[in-house]
């Protein structure tokens, strides 16, 4: 049987599974009374049913100056312990800055590129950059660097550089799009 | 699908505002059903006149003006935010609709997607 | 005449939009295999007048659009288009007529 | 459904305000939770993480739940769609 709140309907990907056995948001601190919920069907309970949902993230902030690239992985990592998707990570704007390979943080200061790869490693994570945005600030990978004849490439290789349209692609392929802006 | 950009920066603080013009077009080079919403400091970059190039950049003002050649023509702009900066619609160089705070509500509620400058 | 030498970029593009004017544009088409007739240049500086007016690139919808409302409606078409700049039409007018390379470009 | 507003700044949230319905969620993250020393009326969320970090844990009132990073993602798979107000 198939169940949901809120209407199936407005889902055209509608995966809904029950979960009762290990639900993983059983690790969320959240009681039910403290986000609003959609109105449930009669006799059956939003958190007897939950629906895998695919995530694109963009992320804006200069991870030097903002806190976003941060919080994105924080919520990268809740998305996946959660059970939900993420479909792609699209860094544009100062974003750009997180894939330069030259990057030293202090030795008392996280070492944000290393877990994002990690992490991205861990559960094959398409990480992209935007390549307008990238080349305006000197974030360059092997190809942009022969196209421009620049002295040294400095995407990690873990991250794509792309255009804006995978920005879009991602956002019309997925449930939900989550900005984190600097 | 339904996309909103909400643009509530200045047009020139650095790239941003026109990196988030090149995100709307290409938005509309997809097909999408694409909407505008300038607020706060966002409605300062439909000032007419505007000269970018003193400051080596584009004229934002410029390239909204090419929405509409993408098909991109829902532009609305906050009436509170013009009238905090005593603005008024014959200063501003695109035709925009203003819309008050229940007609903000109605259209962030019928987007599937909000996108940021 | 003095020999001036045009800086390109690995794809082509003007690396100094300055530098362009219609000699250039007549090279710049050459190495594409483009003769440059009077149904290329229309577009040329059609496309040149909407960079002036908007300060983008158009995409090829918004190209096509222009076409229309300047040119007429037989010449509207992806096919018109193709026939004169192969391939990419709305990328290769844009290095032709010395603009830069569309940021939309997919 | 129901918009999911993530309020990145004390200006972000003056700017959203207006503009909230009801059944909206509005969640303080990042910079956004120093908002729990202006408001005090709006039944809002906010990261746990990032209050801590800035000291404010005890500092907030009723109106504000704390909630970690899953709770973030339980959020935003419940609302639509998902605005940032930086």
């Amino acid at each position: 049987m198939i169940a949901s709140p809120g209407g199936v309907a407005e889902w055209p990907k509608a995966l809904v599974l029950k979960t009762s056995e290990g639900r993983p948001s059983e690790s969320s601190n959240l009681s039910p009374s403290a986000i609003s919920m959609q109105s449930s069907p009669p006799g059956v309970s939003y958190d007897c049913y939950r629906r895998i949902m695919m995530f694109c993230l963009n992320v804006h902030g200069d991870p030097a100056s903002s806190q976003s690239v941060h919080s994105a992985l924080q919520f990268a990592k809740a998305t996946v312990a959660s059970g939900h998707e993420i479909y792609r990570v699209f860094f544009y704007h100062d974003g750009v800055r997180i894939a330069d390979c030259n990057q030293v943080p202090p030795q008392d200061e996280s070492n944000l590129l290393q877990q994002w790869i990690e992490f991205a490693e861990e559960h094959s994570l398409e990480l992209t950059v935007c390549i307008a945005a990238a080349l305006k600030r000197g974030v360059l990978n092997e190809d942009e660097r022969a196209r421009y004849e620049r002295v040294a490439a400095n995407v990690y290789p873990a991250f794509s550089v792309v255009g804006l349209g995978q920005q879009i692609e991602a956002a019309i392929s997925c449930d939900r799009t989550i900005t984190f802006p600097g | 699908m339904r996309f909103l950009y909400l643009l509530r920066r200045p047009p020139y603080s650095g790239s941003l505002a026109a990196e988030a013009i090149d995100s709307i077009l290409v938005a509309g080079v997809f097909d999408q059903r694409v909407s505008v919403l300038f607020k706060d400091d966002g409605v300062l970059q439909l000032l007419k006149d505007q000269q970018g190039q003193l400051l080596g950049h584009r004229s934002v003002n410029k390239m909204l003006a090419a929405l509409p050649e993408y098909e991109i023509e829902e532009l609305f702009v906050c009436a509170r935010s013009l009238a905090e900066r005593a603005l008024s619609l014959d200063q501003l160089s695109l035709p925009v609709q203003v819309l008050d705070e229940v007609g903000q509500q109605t259209l962030i509620a019928a987007q599937n997607v909000v996108m940021n400058d | 005449m003095t020999r001036v030498t045009i800086q390109l970029d690995k794809d082509g593009f003007l690396v100094h939009l300055t530098d362009w004017n219609e000699v250039t544009a007549a090279e710049l088409a050459a190495a594409q295999n483009i003769e440059l007739t009077e149904a290329h240049w229309e577009l040329i500086h059609l496309v040149r007048r909407f960079y002036s007016q908007f300060e983008v690139s158009p995409a090829m919808r918004p190209l096509v659009k222009q076409v229309r409302e300047q040119l007429g409606e037989d010449k509207a078409n992806s096919i018109y288009l193709m026939q004169l700049f192969p391939g990419s039409p709305a990328k290769l007018l844009a290095k032709i007529a010395g603009l830069p390379r569309p940021t939309n470009c997919l | 459904m129901t918009s999911l507003h993530l309020i990145f700044s004390a200006k972000g949230l003056r700017s959203c305000l207006g503009i909230i319905q009801p059944e909206d969620a509005l969640l303080l993250i990042e910079d956004g939770v120093y908002a729990v020393l202006e408001d005090s009326a709006t039944r809002l969320h906010a990261i746990e993480d990032d209050l801590v970090a800035r000291g404010l844990q005890n500092l907030h009132a009723d109106n504000v739940q704390r909630i970690d990073y899953s709770g973030m993602v339980e959020l935003v798979a419940r609302h639509q769609p998902i605005v940032s107000w930086h």
